[in-house]
């Protein structure tokens, strides 16, 4: 088409110039700010002195950076293989339903995804609570003994896994939902045609043609529970904080309890890479496998 | 008009009377000053939102603070001092105040802050089942305050009697608040936490060690109720669950409420019972303080400092609370005297101890820290005592 | 299998259909609990039996949140910054992914790129330096500071950029012979074609918005000026037993979102998939 | 190979009839093609047969067997899909060996078939591919392919041509035109386009509304359409209908259109009004007076063919077909010449009635 | 109403030359159709003459203007989409105004042309509804409409029926014949589809690779196609190309089948090897044996004709248009007989030379 390029080029800029200096203020200047910081004595807020890599050197002594590194990938490890499953178990039995039924049962599925973290910490802590809660009740009526999930190291990150998948698995059980309604119902029948007993649908058509959303939940699953801060940080209150620390709760404890603004930031850093190697491998996997179609 | 920006922490029983307070406070300066207060949540959450605000400029005019924690806090900045002209302006003095608060709030001689109360941990009771079960002396105290020994039998036999779910309510999921109860029986034992700047010298490790070994038996005998946090607990003994419960003082007001809306039981709270050679009970201070980072004007430090005193001289409402007011004039007049519970238990003032005064201790501080986190599995019977004392001693060396 | 075959998967389909139900019922069942014990008393809340409906239904405790506490303010602090995020960050995703879209212009492949590559960088690392910038700037305490670092979406943007890509550009060029200018085609033609997309963004925006925990967590320390997620769990009274209470907070503090998404669950569900990059 | 027969099936959706007593034979290696309008419901029907929806009511015979109430894969049927319905994630072979391996079938016998059918459609090159890699008519063979190596009893084909561009449909309506003269094997094929119809089929079975219009040889469906709706709906240029009044009787019947102009046809049938109906190539344009003149409004030149759509006197509109090299030239006046042999009259009900 | 003109235009895409020096005359009124096959550049060329693309050599005049430069909106044209990218968001109404308003017309005028433009395509009904609410043929008309209002100098459509369905298809056709009866504007169409171009054009200009292979009349070049490419692309069923030797000269030529089979003919040009043209219906079926014989492989009957699909002794492919009443079936062995005057030579180089 005929284009006035100069014009363009000024309209253009117009359009992005919000986001560009939203982006650089907000992204691009902490991000550099991070790394500056990370190789500095400092304190939370004010100046601090340049004290190269101790901050690093610090951590593989650090006991607590070991418990907030291996909680982090055992967190990781309880929510974002189970939760996949989970919501792959969810959106096939919800895909077979149909109309209001459908409906119905999606939005009670998908319903805890749209609440706040907070409200899901009372929901639960209240629903576990030793003494009160009704799931203890309910072990008592089982004759089983009660569990005081967020009070002891064995429990705490698989029942915060747990919460964390009931929270967000909704989100998933969508994508996975989108995925199984782009596969043709002319498929099923096709298979159908070919005597494909159930299991067999399932582990050579469902699966393999499903495979490409699974992939993406699982990506997607991995970076955000990387992240993970504001559940354990809500279940700890009141009970042991040191021992379920994570990475974001170190970062955060590091800068804002013990005031030491530097070496919060080389954790900080430490997190950034990790979750950056990830999406790189985890980007290139899918590249991979793209071209080997 | 000034507005007085006020940060505290007191939620429980005593928040209501402090609450109480500020109203009254308001009433008596209508038109001169208007206190704005927040309750924040008690502990880590509030020290760091007081850090974080003060190093970014946003701290409130006045908030509540631990006098445990002011060695810490000096260290940081984060206090103004207070001036003896300050406390001229406010009235007060070092004679007001007992020698020990006195000093618990000063450093390097200069003052950072009034104390307003001394709050200790007592045993709260429920006489009803104490009674029907014959554990309750003449005077209506449990039995078998007197020793270990004792004291477990009575638990024991609460325990035999079916009705009881636990004998013994304690707030065994948080470190934090058992750090009161085992520095208490590390008291009883005469043990220090801090010698000479070093951390649990000689025998003082056992004597720790001690204190973990009777409340983990407990757990171990079920006599106690296990992975309970604070409001269960509280929940537990209101709710009769529990039969006695140790806590502190600031919850006498939550049962005289209870009791006076008819929805409690005969309740009475006593000193600690003598676990080991004497009677000794942990015990803090609430007082006021000024944060850093907030220019203030001379009125309005007027009017904080006005704040101060009109509390100071007006808590013997604040004794309602439970709390043992730090003001020696109030301690000192016939009503505070003739006050119950508080008479029960005010024995114990000869036996308060306090922590160590170092930026390491105090409420939510790095000593306070590192032992609360091994509490909650020693007192669940997850780990040995022994082997949560090396632990502790390790980390604390670590710091 | 015999001649029956599909009777019995009839029958056996109608038995999977009630199961799925159950589950799905038991799966919001401990939202239903949460509700239900905040209508109940104190005393009743603590009875160690489950009692599914209240002896005694009150709505003692919503009076209490409502009014002693400062539960309005938090509303109209989490209203006031999730519509802020909301407007700012749909908007100018909006104008930016248009730009990267449809004009051709220096740096629009490196800009590109650079989204692309934040769409993986956790914000949570960068909260040390967020909270210096926002201190620095003198916005903590304020709506500005808690909004601006939430800004970051580059998600939003790809998606409209995705968007306005999928526009044929027959449109663009039937708007030419129109003799529309520039603005013209991107307000009278590109913004009004893909309104459903920008309401679903918004209102997915609005709810991760709403339910933001971390930053309104830390760039407050006012508690006239937290929003409601942190305010709830911020100040209460920790001491003491107020389970319902606390309840009666929490359902206060999900009740908008919920009802968002009740009312626009189809748009709900739209913008979570093209979020994912799925198109819906 | 096998018979197939229905007898008085029905089926619902929803309350709503899509199938209302439907009765049909198929003999064994016959080409039969479901002709009908978008939603006359020949996808249901054939769907019934492949087992892909419930049969409410009355009977499915395969090749003597009771067969309503088998699974699809136990019917001896296969199908072709309009979207072919390849498994996107498996290359040709695999796609053709699925059935197979889920009856267990030896992976020798296996290989043996669809080495067989890969011949027989010419797509040996093509068995390592997927899906994805190959052209439209290359889907469209595998599909076949798929069917053809289980062997069935029937091919089942939902409209397989429509996605295939207008070059391609061409050339692979005649190719399956050939494999069903070399397999001999039962094929039922359910199409919209007429054209598809007559090409293949052997018999026709016009569907309407959920019923049965036509069942008849695709000339019989041309030449003796049984229904207006058949008539309109087979050949392209569609018949011409007019309003016409039948007079007379014995040797001087005749109809009167409705510019006055007679047209003398011999028909068993009782004077009155009727719809007349008349093909395009049975409209000649004559060089001298004749039955009727009308003005060419539009003249589309075929190349091969001229279609001149004209106006008569009244208005009327009536298409004629020229020869290719015709030079009427839009608004002309043309003579008309009707082939009284293909007259048609439509009554009320819609049933024809056919000159002699 | 315009004359538009292309002098020598061409165009590039990153390199790619995909308009090599085309020069065209179109007349004021006149209805001229682009046709090619895919790729061929028709888009490309009408876009250019729209201002969609520029032009990058040569000169495009206007109604006597040179308008290579100006923007789209200025050159005068109105343009039909093939999707019609009618405005979802809009009402036809707003549809229809959108540019005129863009140009700051008065209301009332603006008004008046889009109800004028409304009664022209008999939509007055629809003008409140949205796109979406249209069936595909209505939103061709709205788009049509959209154009009309504008009173442009030419008309530009880019294949704009390629969206309807089969029968919809061929009545907008003649819709839009009618409509260039009525409104007699100059109309630039392009297609790839020959019935289409051979139907609606005053002008046919084939395009293919780019260049122009032929302008003419629709029967000038269904008649007379000036390349091979022409001759089969133009025609359906397409033309047959037989491998053939011309020998002798003067009134003694002829050309030898492949089968050995003569066929006498009159033309101008040197004995030798070329692909011998004929269409389908210059192929006639002989009762009598004739110039030669073929096998019946596939017969398809489309009523009003019937096609035959033969194979030659030689193996050589060949398709003969019978009659709709024909009898012969498929295995049949047929005499054809050759309409001489219908055949074309095409050299090496694919040029045509007809026989007289
Ligand atoms: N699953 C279904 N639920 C409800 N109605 C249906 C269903 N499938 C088909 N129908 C209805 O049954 C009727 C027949 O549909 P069918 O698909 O058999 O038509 P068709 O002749 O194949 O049409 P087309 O040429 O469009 O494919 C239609 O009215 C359709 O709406
Ligand atoms: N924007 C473009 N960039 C690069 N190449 C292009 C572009 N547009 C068209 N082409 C190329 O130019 C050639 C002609 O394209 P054009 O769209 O004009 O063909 P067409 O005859 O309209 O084909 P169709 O019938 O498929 O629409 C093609 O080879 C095409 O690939
Ligand atoms: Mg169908
Ligand atoms: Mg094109």
């Amino acid at each position: 088409m005929l284009r006035n390029t100069k014009k363009e080029w000024l309209i253009a800029y117009i359009l992005i110039a919000p986001f560009v200096a939203i982006y650089a203020l907000i992204f691009v200047y902490p991000t550099i700010d991070m790394f500056f910081l990370s190789f500095q004595d400092a304190p939370l807020v004010g100046a601090g002195d340049f004290v190269g890599i101790e901050n690093y050197e610090r951590l593989p002594r650090d006991r607590r950076f070991g418990t907030a590194f291996w909680n982090t990938a055992y967190f990781v490890a309880l929510t974002v293989i189970p939760g996949t499953f989970v919501a792959l178990a969810i959106s096939m039995a919800v895909t077979r339903l149909s109309g209001r039924t459908q409906a119905l049962v999606l939005a009670l599925f998908f319903l805890p995804y749209i609440l706040p973290v907070s409200v899901v910490f009372r929901i639960w802590d209240w629903a576990l609570n030793f003494q009160f809660g009704i799931a203890m009740h309910v072990l008592d009526a089982f004759g089983m003994d009660r569990i005081p999930v967020f009070k002891t190291t064995t429990w705490f990150m698989p029942a915060v896994a747990f919460v964390t998948i009931w929270w967000t698995c909704g989100f998933s059980v969508l994508l996975f939902l989108a995925g199984l309604r782009a596969i043709p119902q002319e498929i099923y029948e096709a298979a159908a045609l070919d005597n494909t007993s159930r299991w067999r649908m399932f582990r050579h058509v469902t699966w393999p043609l499903l495979w490409p959303i699974t992939g993406l939940v699982l990506t997607i699953q991995l970076i955000l529970q990387l992240k993970i801060f504001d559940q354990v940080y809500l279940f700890s209150q009141g009970g042991r904080p040191n021992d379920n620390l994570v990475m974001v709760y170190y970062i955060f404890q590091r800068a804002f309890v013990n005031n030491q603004g530097g070496r919060a930031a080389a954790i900080a850093v430490v997190l950034f890479i990790m979750v950056i190697v990830i999406s790189v491998i985890n980007f290139q996997l899918t590249r991979l496998s793209e071209r080997r179609k | 008009q000034e507005t007085v920006v006020w940060w505290d922490f007191l939620g429980g029983g005593d928040g209501v009377r402090m609450k109480q307070m500020i109203a009254d406070f308001n009433d008596a300066h209508a038109g001169e000053i208007v206190i704005d207060g927040t309750t924040l949540d008690w502990g880590v959450p509030f020290y760091t939102k007081v850090q974080t605000s003060v190093a970014v400029g946003e701290a409130p005019d006045i908030m509540t603070y631990h006098a445990s924690r002011i060695p810490l806090a000096v260290d940081q900045g984060l206090l103004q001092e207070l001036t003896p002209a300050d406390f001229d302006a406010m009235g007060l003095g070092q004679d007001d105040f007992a020698p020990s608060i006195w000093d618990a709030v000063s450093a390097d001689g200069k003052q950072y802050g009034v104390p307003i109360d001394t709050h200790p941990i007592v045993l709260y009771y429920n006489k009803d089942i104490l009674g029907e079960a014959g554990l309750l002396t003449d005077d209506g105290l449990p039995v078998g305050l007197g020793s270990r020994a004792e004291f477990t039998a009575t638990l024991q036999a609460l325990k035999d009697n079916s009705d009881v779910t636990f004998p013994l309510g304690s707030v065994t999921a948080d470190g934090n608040f058992m750090f009161r109860t085992i520095y208490s029986l590390m008291g009883q034992q005469d043990g220090e936490l801090m010698t000479d700047g070093a951390f649990l010298v000689g025998d003082n490790a056992t004597k720790l060690e001690n204190a973990l070994a009777v409340l983990q038996e407990w757990t171990n005998e079920g006599l106690q109720s296990t992975y309970t946090d604070y409001p269960a607990t509280v929940a537990l003994f209101t709710s009769g669950e529990a039969v006695m419960m140790i806590n502190g003082v600031w919850e006498v007001p939550t049962m005289v409420d209870l009791e006076a809306e008819g929805n409690l039981f005969e309740w009475g709270a006593v000193e600690l019972p003598v676990i080991f050679d004497h009677a000794s009970t942990y015990s803090d201070s609430h007082v006021f303080a000024i944060p850093e980072g907030n220019d203030m004007s001379p009125e309005k430090r007027a009017a904080v400092l006005e704040v101060m005193s009109w509390i100071s001289k007006n808590s013997l409402f604040w004794a309602t609370a439970g709390h043992i007011p730090a003001n020696n004039n109030i301690t000192a007049m016939d009503a505070y005297k003739a006050m119950e519970p508080n008479a029960t238990y005010s024995s114990l003032t000869a036996n308060m101890i306090y922590d160590p005064k170092t930026p390491m201790a105090g409420v939510a501080g790095p000593i306070f820290d590192v032992m609360s986190t091994y509490f909650v599995p020693t007192l669940n019977g997850e780990m040995e005592p022994s082997e949560a004392v090396e632990e502790i001693i390790y980390e604390l060396n670590d710091m | 299998m015999t001649p029956t075959t599909i009777r019995r998967i009839n029958w056996m389909g109608g038995a999977f259909t009630i199961l799925t139900v159950l589950i799905a019922v038991l799966w919001a069942f401990p939202i239903y609990w949460g509700i239900i014990s905040s209508l109940k008393p104190e005393n009743e809340v603590v009875r160690p039996y489950i009692e599914l409906w209240p002896d005694t239904l009150t709505f003692e405790h919503y009076w209490f949140a409502l009014t002693q506490t400062q539960i309005g303010k938090w509303y109209i602090n989490s209203i006031a910054t999730s519509v802020g995020v909301t407007v700012l960050t749909v908007s100018t995703s909006l104008f930016a992914g248009y730009a990267i879209s449809q004009l051709r212009f220096p740096g629009r492949r490196v800009l590109w790129w650079l989204i692309l590559a934040s769409f993986m960088v956790p914000t949570q690392v960068l909260i040390i330096n967020h909270f210096v910038l926002m201190a620095n700037m003198s916005l903590l305490n304020s709506w500005a500071g808690i909004i601006l670092p939430q800004l970051i979406h580059p998600v939003i943007v790809i998606v409209f950029k995705q968007f306005f890509d999928q526009v044929p550009k027959d449109f663009r060029e039937a708007a030419a012979m129109d003799n529309a200018s520039e603005w013209a085609v991107l307000f009278k033609i590109y913004i009004p074609m893909n309104w459903g997309v920008i309401t679903a963004l918004s209102i997915v925006t609005f709810i991760w918005a709403w339910n933001a925990f971390l930053w309104p967590f830390l760039a407050v320390t006012k508690t006239e000026m937290m929003t409601i997620t942190v305010g709830i769990t911020q100040v209460f009274d920790a001491f003491g037993v107020y389970y319902a209470r606390q309840l009666s907070a929490a359902v206060l503090a999900g009740f908008p979102v919920a009802l968002v998404y009740l009312v626009f669950q189809r748009r709900v569900t739209q913008a979570i998939t093209l979020s994912a990059g799925i198109k819906g | 190979m096998a018979d197939i027969s229905l007898d008085t099936v029905s089926k619902s959706f929803g309350g709503i009839k899509v199938i209302d007593g439907i009765s049909l034979e198929m003999k064994s290696g016959e080409f039969v093609v479901f002709l009908g309008p978008s939603g006359s419901g020949k996808s249901t029907l054939l769907r019934m047969i492949a087992g892909l929806e419930t049969i409410d009511g009355g009977a499915l015979t395969i090749d003597g067997k009771r067969s309503e109430h088998l699974a699809p894969g136990q019917r001896e049927v296969a199908m072709v899909f309009q979207n072919y319905a390849l498994y996107p994630h498996m290359t040709v072979r695999g796609n053709m060996a699925f059935g197979l391996k889920n009856i267990g079938m030896d992976k020798s016998e296996i290989d043996k078939r669809v080495e067989d059918a890969a011949r027989i459609l010419e797509m040996d090159a093509l068995l390592d591919r997927r899906p994805a890699q190959l052209s439209g008519g290359q889907r469209q063979r595998v599909a076949i392919g798929r069917a053809i190596v289980k062997e069935p009893a029937a091919f089942l084909f939902d409209e397989p041509l429509s996605n295939l561009d207008a070059a391609l449909r061409v050339r692979t309506r005649v190719e399956l035109a050939e494999l069903h003269q070399r397999m001999q094997s039962t094929m039922i094929y359910v199409t919209h386009d007429q054209t598809e119809a007559m090409t293949l089929a052997d018999r026709i079975v016009v569907l309407n509304n959920c019923r049965i219009e036509q069942v008849g040889t695709p000339m019989d469906v041309y030449l003796y359409p049984a229904t207006r709706f058949v008539a309109g709906f087979v050949g392209s240029p569609g018949m011409n209908f007019l309003n016409a009044e039948l007079k007379g009787s014995g040797t001087d019947q005749c109809v009167t259109l409705g510019d006055g102009s007679r047209i003398a046809l011999e028909i068993d049938v009782p004077a009155g009004p009727y719809d007349l109906g008349i093909r395009p190539e049975a409209v000649r344009v004559s060089a001298a007076p004749a039955a009727t003149t009308g003005k060419a409004a539009v003249v589309e030149r075929l190349g091969d063919r001229t279609l001149i759509h004209l106006h008569l006197e009244d208005g009327t509109e009536l298409t004629a077909l020229d020869s290719g090299r015709s030079n009427v030239v839009s608004g002309d006046a043309v003579h008309l010449e009707f082939d009284t042999s293909q007259l048609h009259l439509f009554d009320a009900e819609g049933i024809a009635h056919h000159a002699k």
